[in-house]
């Protein structure tokens, strides 16, 4: 595998300006690059400004210490700052945030971003109806962006995110403020999103587990686990730090293991482990 | 998305035909004009000018309300000169034994009218253009986009906050601060409003900042897609910058030539 | 000792949106506030606070009018806790900020000094005292908010979300503080979409739907009437999801019950 | 614990980062919704500089003065068209503040409401001009005018008048809204204070 399809991060630490101690401090792993990772960790333990490292606000919109070597396959943030929104997508955790706070239409809010490449309007007119149709906004193109409903603009955020076709995305706990209706939505579409490099934090370990190709576990700034969500909940040594699953729960007490000997982490397992899928 | 109007398109209304740039020249000479000149006949002049303008206009509705700010202003000018202008000489007229007198009333008038003048072509403004226009035409004409968002922003953020106002006071309220009742409880309501108030704006324009930076804003290569066309756009500006020039020329004159 | 609701109708003026709650009475414990964004429930909570008005119908806070009961004499009485503190917290620090709150019930130096010591503790943000609220995590922050509460403690809880935006050991502690409060005769009522949280800790629910109370029972009888639960919106426990996968449609409200059902 | 500039940046950067791009509309934005709070007050306050002070003491005199221009800019254009013409006060204020909180003069209570006094007199010197031209001396508020009116007619010339009824105006706000500010940006989490920083 060369190195443009690597993430690897090497003894990297992030220290805010006039903060006690590191919020990332010696980061180490190397994986994969076109997958989905989610990363787990309590409030405090660096989730968001892991975020903000890998997208590059860290240092170039918020100044901040750091120390060791990071890459995302041949993307360099700074490098090409002025482009990045070609690269990466960014979804906040506060929708309302995401927004330019200039566009008077939802249509010329999911533009503003190919806009600043350039684009022609035919070009950037064909690629916002095709976004408002891939996320139900299509009826709000000429609805005033402030009129959304909650679910609405956490779709538009999304849609603003990939209007450039980024090959990265980075979401922040998108799914707090959502429903459960709305999460199991958001983690089905997330699903199947193949061969882009993505980021998800989300304190719901259940959908991440049924999502993600592989798990990061922060603590206090610190990477303690790293690898399949199966891998991460059978580990002898699993740290009281995340509560494990629902399936795995309950394929644990009920000893359905799989047969490697593991219990079932996300639903497919569990239906293998308890031998109905069809 | 609207597509991009390729010939003049007259809106219906004679006034949006005039692009955003003009109106605000001609505000512009008007307040140089006003700072420059303090003869009465001048200001009758631009005063009456401002208010065909507003008539033509059709907004004069709009335009009344904006005065009303300020007629106790000009009440209080009128009376004030009147009785007190240091020029003052003969007396007009005495009420309750008040004298008013000719030279302070004339400057009152003076004063008065170039207020209203401001305000009425001020108006022509307001009431013709929309935000967005604005925000297009001015980028169109090669205003950097950075200084055209610090400019157009602000007419956005405005209900933002107003909205997280609103959310604040209730939650304070349920604390136990009540905004709306006396003087007392509404001045020691400042700091449990105003604190979180202002920290989330702050909080919020940290947000857009960097979403605005993640969205390509520093792009150099931007390209807007819009073109508004006007009606005789550039000789508008020109006339209206030959026009400032003139007053300030004249003034130059009037001054050097009372020095000679 | 409870909160009564009758022939309550509420409007907000452009929008269609109505809450019509015919009678309900709330008394001690846990009450969980279940239905989708936007189903009346956040508008519930501000009528029963009194920062809407009541347009008909009446509500008497134990004993005495909603509307009687105003500025401090509220506090003791019922008390909120928003989805989201930062509207709330203006104190140069952590302390000062529940200090604040305390001092709206007593002005004894030594009480409020009390007060303000055994809820930062119950919130285990006692270390942070002299921290700068807004420096907080947002999960902390959300226990400052709480811990305002707390000072003022009054007979009624309103908890409008209390676990979106906390993480699981934030939880376990809002969730440990609510279970004594309810074993101390107060009535804590709390809106959630948590639906494992309503399963295993609370034993009462109600549902509600556009602005109507659909359901007000307890969580096995909820969750083993799908139609409710598809007519509001909402999905059963996790741990039901699951067995309905394998076949199973009975109700179960925790693994531990779908395990103690199973281990034959 | 006050923010010192440790690194010594010169606080005359101009290039406008996008920071202080966004910074300088929410300024804006505190000084429309301070100005509309002390309306409501009905106290001879304005307030309306709060925004301005803040985003002088949080990113440097050029962002404070260019929020204080646009604010007055944008309310002439949107509430009351006369307000334009005192951009130019604004400015001087927003530039009065950076440079005191720049020399410390924001460290400590004490200190406040000399800072008060001299963005007051700054204020007042540069109002007083533009109320002679504009409004015979006035300053639009009854109370000040009062006093001129009442100093006029005691044969006090109409500059010296107009600059103490401003003046006595000015001193009350700049130094009311200067305790605000003050307080209120000691209130700030630190990472906001770093981000407007740099």
């Amino acid at each position: 595998m060369d190195d443009s399809q690597q993430i690897s991060l090497n003894k990297v630490s992030v220290a805010y300006p006039g903060a006690e101690r590191n919020q990332l401090s010696d980061l180490t792993i190397k994986t994969p690059a076109h997958q989905i990772i989610g990363i787990l960790g309590p409030s405090n333990s660096g989730k968001t400004t892991l975020c903000r490292l890998l997208s590059g606000i860290i240092p170039q919109v918020m100044r901040a210490d750091v120390q060791g070597e990071y890459r995302l396959g041949t993307l360099n943030p700074t490098a090409n700052w002025a482009e990045i929104n070609r690269f990466i997508g960014y979804v906040f955790q506060n929708p309302a945030d995401q927004l330019s706070g200039m566009a008077e239409t939802v249509a010329t809010e999911m533009a503003f971003s190919l806009v600043n490449l350039g684009q022609s309007a035919s070009a950037i007119d064909a690629k916002v109806r095709a976004l408002a149709r891939q996320f139900q906004l299509i009826d709000q193109l000429n609805q005033n962006p402030a009129t959304l409903s909650g679910g609405q603009m956490q779709r538009l955020a999304i849609a603003c995110a990939l209007v450039t076709d980024p090959e990265v995305l980075i979401f922040d706990d998108p799914t707090s403020q959502m429903d459960p209706v709305g999460t199991s939505q958001f983690f089905a579409w997330l699903k199947n999103q193949h061969d882009k490099t993505i980021f998800v934090t989300s304190t719901n370990v259940d959908a991440l587990c049924n999502t993600v190709d592989s798990l990061w576990v922060l603590n206090a700034g610190q990477l303690v686990a790293s690898g399949t969500p199966r891998k991460i909940f059978n580990q002898p040594a699993k740290s009281e730090l995340i509560p494990a699953p629902v399936v795995f729960n309950l394929a644990s007490q009920m000893g359905w293991a799989l047969p490697d000997g593991d219990y079932p982490v996300t639903q497919a397992e569990l239906m293998e482990a308890t031998g109905h899928e069809r | 998305m609207s597509d991009s109007e390729s010939s003049v398109v007259l809106r219906q209304n004679w006034a949006q035909n005039i692009d955003p740039v003009t109106k605000l020249l001609l505000v512009a000479c008007v307040l140089l004009g006003s700072l420059l000149y303090k003869s009465l006949t001048y200001s009758l002049v631009v005063l009456g000018l401002s208010v065909f303008l507003v008539l033509a206009a059709r907004i004069q509705a709009k335009a009344l309300r904006l005065i009303e700010f300020s007629l106790f202003l000009i009440a209080t000018i009128v009376l004030i000169q009147g009785l007190l202008y240091p020029f003052n000489r003969t007396v007009l007229l005495t009420v309750f034994h008040l004298r008013f007198y000719k030279e302070g009333l004339l400057y009152a008038l003076m004063l008065s009218s170039r207020l209203l003048s401001i305000i009425f072509v001020t108006s022509f403004f307001i009431f013709t253009t929309t935000i967005t226009e604005n925000a297009t035409y001015l980028e169109q004409i090669g205003v950097p986009y950075h200084t055209v968002y610090v400019l157009i922003s602000v007419c956005y953020i405005l209900p933002q906050i107003n909205k997280n106002m609103r959310h604040i006071q209730v939650a304070q309220r349920a604390r136990g601060v009540n905004p709306q009742s006396n003087i007392a409880e509404q001045v020691r309501a400042i700091i449990p409003i105003l604190v979180p108030l202002i920290t989330k704006t702050l909080m919020q324009s940290v947000e857009r900042s960097t979403a605005l930076q993640l969205r390509g804003f520093s792009n150099p290569n931007r390209q807007q897609t819009e073109k508004l066309t006007y009606y005789r756009a550039e000789l508008a500006h020109r006339g209206l910058i030959l026009l400032a020039a003139l007053l300030g020329g004249w003034k130059i004159w009037m001054i050097l030539s009372k020095l000679v | 000792m409870s909160v009564e609701i009758n022939q309550l109708h509420f409007t907000y003026q452009n929008s269609n949106f109505g809450l019509q709650i015919p009678a309900l009475s709330l008394d001690k414990g846990l009450t969980a506030i279940v239905g989708q964004n936007g189903a009346g429930k956040s508008t519930f909570f501000k009528l029963l606070m009194g920062l809407l008005p009541l347009q008909d119908g009446n509500i008497s806070i134990n004993g005495k009018g909603s509307h009687e009961l105003t500025g401090r004499a509220r506090l003791t009485e019922i008390g909120i806790l928003f989805q989201n503190p930062d509207d709330q917290l203006f104190n140069a620090t952590v302390k000062k900020e529940v200090t604040w709150s305390a001092r709206q019930i007593t002005r004894d130096r030594a009480q409020v000094d009390q007060i303000v010591e055994s809820a930062l503790t119950k919130v285990e943000l006692l270390d942070k005292a002299d921290e700068n609220p807004f420096d907080l995590s947002l999960s902390d922050r959300k226990l400052l908010a709480f811990a305002t509460l707390l000072a003022t403690n009054p007979q009624t809880y309103l908890m409008d979300e209390p676990m979106i935006a906390l993480d699981w050991h934030s939880q376990t502690i809002v969730l440990h503080i609510l279970k004594q409060l309810a074993d101390e005769g107060r009535q804590i009522i709390v809106s959630t979409h948590d639906m494992d949280l309503v399963a295993h800790s609370f034993p009462r629910v109600i549902t509600f739907d556009h602005g109507a109370m659909v359901f007000d029972g307890t969580p096995t009888a909820l969750f083993g009437s799908p139609a409710i639960l598809a007519q509001a919106g909402l999905l059963p426990p996790r741990i039901m999801q699951l067995c309905a996968l394998l076949g199973d449609t009975n109700v179960y409200l925790t693994t531990e019950d779908y395990v103690s059902k199973h281990q034959a | 614990m006050q923010i010192k500039n440790t690194n010594a940046t010169s606080m005359w950067r101009f290039k406008l980062s996008t920071k202080a791009m966004v910074l300088i509309p929410a300024a804006v934005g505190i000084n429309y919704v301070a100005k509309a709070f002390a309306e409501g007050l009905k106290l001879p306050l304005w307030l309306g500089s709060l925004g301005t002070y803040l985003a002088s003491m949080l990113a440097g005199p050029i962002p404070g003065a260019i929020s204080g221009f646009i604010n007055n800019v944008i309310y002439g254009l949107t509430l009351s068209p006369i307000s334009t013409i005192y951009s130019i006060t604004s400015i001087g204020i927003g530039i009065a503040v950076g440079i005191l909180f720049y020399k410390g003069w924001f460290d400590s209570a004490k200190k406040v409401w000399l800072a008060g006094i001299i963005i007051a007199l700054v204020s007042a010197i540069i109002s007083t001009p533009l109320n002679v031209a504009f409004y015979g001396g006035q300053t639009g508020v009854v109370w000040g005018d009062a006093l001129f009116a009442v100093l006029v007619s005691h044969s006090f010339p109409v500059w010296i008048a107009s600059f103490i009824d401003e003046f006595v105006l000015d001193l009350l706000d700049k130094i009311v809204v200067g305790y605000l500010a003050y307080f209120i940006y000691k209130q700030l989490p630190k990472k906001l204070i770093y981000f407007f920083k740099d």
